[in-house]
């Protein structure tokens, strides 16, 4: 089945931050300048907008979708919230190649943004209520306790030891030394990982990612466009999403088997058939230091079980045979939830059109994957992008 | 049979219980420190589109140009719309409705809302003015205004 | 203009900036209360817990028996047809020790939330639900556990009638298996 | 570009209260008719989506009790916080792009459930400008409708006799929650909420459920009934501040509409369709909103011909015959999927009591309420 063509042209982010002065808005807008400014268009030029993030809570603001139109371009032009937790990041470009592939539309800006600082004194009241209401928000549940379920059921099946995934951190870390909006770069030893605080055993410190304040935007365009307005297209060659079931207790949590399915879509769009062999950088979501290797796996980049072992083998440094989180993810740049999974789309981006700057990975890479992930462990969003 | 009765019938009571700390960003920074230093109100204007936007807007939201003409905009102005709300948000009916109107002041092309105070029976084109609080009592809000009165 | 933002744009404002009143702010607390309604299937559920018993829901196509109960089977899109009875025992499918409250105080003895399969519902069918009576050293993958219920006069039909689950005495792997993992603990 | 329809329908009544059902259940109720209805399995479906909000549900991420219970587990879903008939706009993307050939969406109103409802429409102002004025949030809809009453030259007697019209319309439909033989007069004399509203002129919450069924051209010509064609969607926002929007007009709604005309190449509304669903969440935005659409050259012509009935059932131009918010109910983010249902129902030649006479071509069209300008809407048709 032949799609529309449809690129990336342009992409843009704020600094990600524990607290900014910025409203919402304003940071919606500081990313979506910056973004329509690299591809050279004025608003005028943009003919929808699509915004994304996550709970409304977190820049406390009902239907913050309307709220946010403004900053993200929606004047008096088709505009659309979509939502899908923490995949709602890389979610968003989907929607956005659905507005131009669908024919409907010859350019669409695409805005992620999240102020999480304005859930004060701390977002907790909102993950509380991510839970069930019913059978698990009596129990007082924090967010910690799902991540750590998780970690531990993955270390249990496969043998992962704490060190392994304590490279996750030093590696992403360390990459978003180089990254001009980073909020968390910090060159880091395994030792430091290991030593710092047990937040909910298996899950330390040092393997959590912070909240955040940032947005981030790219600009789709329609080939005809994409042609007129830049000579560096980076072309959205697939997309794909996937739910798993919201009771989540009753799966084995030891492999993200949602992501495996939007990935086989995004791939199955790409013409991708080995993953492994066509791919030259990934920024799978990094939230948590395991989720990575997790997410790796389910993006079929690692045999199950098997990705701590390539990481610790060096596969997924810049400079490795697969670079993994070039951008320093969500550990080392922040992760302003929403924002965090379009800065990985912003990276891949400026990856493929060797623009990278002190991050640039070696060796003309021509084909990357971001994903996010989302929900109740639930939720798996992937965009493949060539050039 | 077993009907389903009212008896059976159960719902689960809880709460969202969050806080929330906004702040003022780069455009509410601008419009409440004039407000609260010198009790005058700032915009700032979109020389493409030609509005001046009040309270002071960091970016014109039509054409996306960054906004850095701050323009001060008179503390007088014209009645654009009323209302009366005669509920509360928790929908219990108020003892006397609360006055509220939309202001057009002069030298803005965005309007005002606040309390319409000291005036029985508003009308839309009525002339007001901004009403300030005391300087010592100015903390940097909208509530820094304490109202509309009749110019 | 092409390229990543080489001055990338926001404001950060720190703790001390909000103490030293540089930033105007606006703090506010909404109210948000809701009285969901339990329906068929949770409604049930809650009635039975306070009974004393765990329910489950069995699908006749698929042969499952869910916890919680749902009425639909999402497998198979149907309604599902019977209501089953569980024990209130099981086996822990993964848990953590969490030294963090929900609402960011430090704990000192950490909570030790698990995913607990339950005996006579379909393998991997588990509910979230807290440990006690143990130390968390002693809490491992696979451990068998039994709900300790509040005394029935003070349960009021919620998922906290169970206090907690506990570990079940006895069992030879139960050792072995508390070895291998407190040694994959120790490496960190 | 691969034309879209409607395939199947399936619904909760529309009702004050609904605690016999959780959301799942009410939601497993709507897909299983809608299923049925189209003659699918829920495994035939590829693509799903569902438009809520967070705050409206009570969870921080809504997202997360979608899949299940509309057999969505394992495959691509999302959630829009949009109303239905922007999830109606996102499944014809799906369809066209050529991405999927069969798509649900789904919204609910559990609004029953949420006990300080204003408190959450309140969430949604500006924190900073108006939020600390402290007002019950409808005051936006007084502050508007006194501006549009006096740039339009439309009377509040006028606005009162679409209150009245709806509810008397929702008679003929048993979905609606809100029937009553209601005179203008009687809308009149309710006391004032938020002046000009009158009390009477606030469409009332409501729970239920809707799930539509989309398909491909292809898939739908092979459907067990008779596909409704969607012909145009189209949605757009106006300026959201309070401080910069336009008072009078309803921008977004012209701006949705034009794009939803061209599409379906209609040029003259008012001839060309014979059945308008049009927000009505207060009286006033029914008249408002049919000058936005082009069926009347102004509001003041759009009330006029109320007074006169031509928007009655059997009037030339037919609007909200199925009660509309007023009559059926605001079931928040599926207010406009129950618009759609009517349409549904009159295209197909199954509305009964209420059918309009030669309906082929129908109009819904949806608001989000105050505090936004967004909206959307849906044009579609027999054949």
């Amino acid at each position: 089945m032949g799609y529309r063509k449809v690129a990336i042209v342009g992409a843009g982010m704020t600094k990600f931050m524990r607290r900014a002065l910025e409203t919402p808005k304003e940071l919606a807008w500081q990313a979506a300048k910056a973004a329509l400014d690299a591809a050279e268009m004025k608003l005028a030029q943009v003919d929808c907008a699509v915004f994304g993030s996550a709970p409304d809570v977190f820049d406390g603001l009902h239907m913050k979708g309307e709220y946010l139109a403004d900053g993200c371009g929606g004047w008096r032009k088709p505009y659309l919230r979509c939502y899908v937790g923490g995949g709602t990041g890389v979610f968003a470009i989907a929607q956005g190649w659905l507005h131009v592939a669908s024919g409907m539309f010859d350019t669409c800006l695409v805005v992620c943004e999240e102020k999480m600082s304005s859930c004060l004194p701390h977002p907790q009241g909102a993950f509380l209520t991510i839970f069930d209401n019913f059978t698990e928000q009596p129990l007082k549940p924090n967010l910690l306790w799902i991540f750590a379920l998780e970690q531990n059921r993955y270390m249990h099946t496969y043998g992962i030891t704490q060190e392994e995934i304590a490279l996750v951190s030093v590696k992403n870390k360390r990459n978003a030394l180089g990254h001009p909006c980073a909020q968390l770069g910090a060159e880091l030893t395994v030792k430091d990982v290991l030593a710092s605080e047990v937040m909910a055993w298996p899950v330390l410190r040092l393997m959590v990612s912070p909240t955040s304040d940032g947005a981030a935007a790219v600009v789709l365009a329609a080939e005809h466009v994409a042609k007129r307005v830049t000579d560096k297209p980076v072309w959205i060659e697939g997309v794909g999403w996937c739910i798993d079931t919201t009771y989540w207790t009753n799966r084995d949590l030891c492999y993200p088997r949602y992501v495996e399915r939007a990935a086989r879509m995004a791939y199955a769009m790409a013409g991708i058939r080995e993953p492994r062999k066509e791919i030259n950088i990934a920024e799978p979501y990094d939230p948590f230091a395991y989720k990575e290797l997790h997410h790796l796996e389910g993006l079929q980049l690692a045999p199950k079980g098997q990705a701590p072992k390539l990481l610790a083998d060096g596969v997924f440094d810049r400079d490795g045979d697969l670079p993994v989180t070039p951008s320093g993810g969500l550990l080392g740049v922040g992760n302003p939830i929403a924002a965090a999974g379009t800065m990985k789309v912003c990276e891949v981006f400026w990856q493929l059109r060797g623009e990278a700057g002190a991050r640039q990975v070696p060796g003309k890479p021509k084909r990357a994957v971001a994903q996010a992930w989302g929900d109740l462990m639930q939720m798996g969003t992937v965009v493949v992008v060539g050039v | 049979m077993k009907p389903t009765t009212n008896d059976t019938l159960r719902t689960w009571r809880d709460n969202i219980p969050v806080t929330a700390l906004y702040t003022a960003g780069l455009g509410g920074t601008i419009f409440l420190q004039a407000l609260k230093e010198r009790g005058q109100l700032v915009g700032t204007r979109c020389p493409t589109c030609q509005r001046t936007y009040l309270p002071a807007q960091q970016f014109c939201e039509r054409c996306f140009a960054e906004l850095t003409e701050q323009v001060r905009v008179k503390s007088k102005g014209e009645v654009v719309s009323f209302t009366q709300a005669h509920y509360d948000r928790d929908d219990n009916r108020l003892p006397a409705p609360i006055t509220v109107a939309a202001v057009r002041l002069d030298g803005a092309d965005t309007v005002l809302i606040h309390y319409l105070l000291r005036t029985p029976k508003p009308r839309i084109g009525a002339r007001v003015r901004v009403l300030l609080k005391p300087k010592a009592k100015r903390t940097g809000s909208i509530l820094d205004i304490a109202g509309f009165v009749p110019a | 203009m092409n390229g990543e933002p080489k001055v990338a744009r926001g404001t950060p404002l720190s703790g001390e900036d909000i103490a030293k009143g540089k930033a105007f702010l606006v703090p506010y607390t909404p109210r948000f209360r809701y009285a969901w309604d339990c329906g068929e299937a949770i409604g049930r559920y809650f009635a039975e817990l306070k009974n004393g018993r765990l329910i489950a829901r069995h699908c006749r196509r698929c042969g499952r028996v869910m916890i919680p109960p749902r009425m639909f089977c999402e497998v198979c899109f149907r309604p599902t047809d019977d209501w089953v009875y569980v024990k209130d025992t099981g086996r822990v499918n993964t848990f953590s020790l969490c030294y963090v409250s929900w609402d960011v105080r430090k704990l000192r003895k950490p909570e030790i939330p698990a995913v607990i399969e339950i005996d006579g519902a379909s393998p991997g069918m588990g509910i979230m639900h807290l440990l006690g009576d143990i130390k968390p050293e002693d809490v491992y993958i696979g451990m068998r556990v039994r709900a300790v219920w509040k005394p029935p006069a003070k349960r009021t039909g919620s998922v906290t009638d169970i206090l907690y689950f506990a570990p079940i005495a006895g069992g030879r792997r139960r050792k072995a298996a508390a070895r291998r993992q407190k040694t994959l603990r120790k490496k960190r | 570009m691969a034309r879209s329809a409607i395939i199947g329908l399936g619904f909760t009544p529309a009702r004050p209260t609904s605690a016999h059902q959780s959301f799942k259940e009410m939601m497993f109720e709507a897909a299983q008719r809608a299923y049925a209805d189209a003659g699918i399995e829920a495994a035939e479906v590829q693509s799903f989506v569902t438009c809520a909000e967070d705050l409206n549900e009570g969870l921080s991420i809504f997202d997360e009790y979608t899949p299940d219970q509309l057999g969505a587990a394992l495959k691509p879903m999302h959630t829009l916080p949009q109303d239905g008939l922007h999830g109606i706009a996102d499944a014809v993307m799906e369809i066209r792009s050529g991405l999927m050939e069969l798509v649900v969406v789904e919204a609910h109103s559990k609004a029953s459930n949420i006990l300080t409802l204003d408190w959450i429409v309140d969430y949604a102002t500006d924190p900073i400008y108006n939020r600390p004025l402290n007002l019950n949030p409808h005051y936006i809809a007084g502050l508007e409708m006194n501006r549009f009453l006096h740039v339009s030259g439309v009377t509040a007697a006028q606005c009162a006799a679409v209150a009245a019209k709806n509810r008397r319309n929702a008679l003929r439909n048993p979905t609606a929650a809100y029937a009553a033989s209601l005179t203008s007069e009687q809308v009149l004399n309710s006391p004032y909420a938020f002046y000009p509203l009158h009390e009477k002129e606030l469409a009332q919450p409501v729970d239920g459920c809707v799930v539509l069924v989309l398909a491909s051209e292809a898939r739908a010509q092979r459907a067990k009934g008779q596909p409704v064609w969607v012909r145009g969607v189209g949605w757009a926002n106006g300026a959201f501040s309070l401080e910069a929007r336009d008072w009078a007009q309803a921008d977004y709604c012209r701006l949705a509409a034009d794009i939803a005309y061209k599409q379906a190449g209609i040029t003259a509304p008012a001839r060309e369709i014979q059945v308008f669903e049009v927000d009505d969440t207060y009286a006033y935005k029914e008249l408002q909103h049919l000058e936005a659409l082009r069926v009347f050259a102004t509001a003041k012509k759009a009330a006029r011909a109320t007074a006169q009935g031509a928007t009655e059932l059997g009037g030339p131009t037919p609007v909200n015959v199925s009660g509309g918010a007023l009559g059926v109910g605001n079931a928040l983010e599926a207010t406009g999927l129950y618009r759609v249902a009517e349409l549904v129902w009159q295209l197909r030649g199954q509305a009964g009591p209420r059918q309009v006479k030669g309906a082929k071509v129908g109009l819904a069209q949806s608001w989000r309420g105050v505090p936004t300008t967004s909206g959307a809407v849906v044009i579609l048709s027999a054949d």
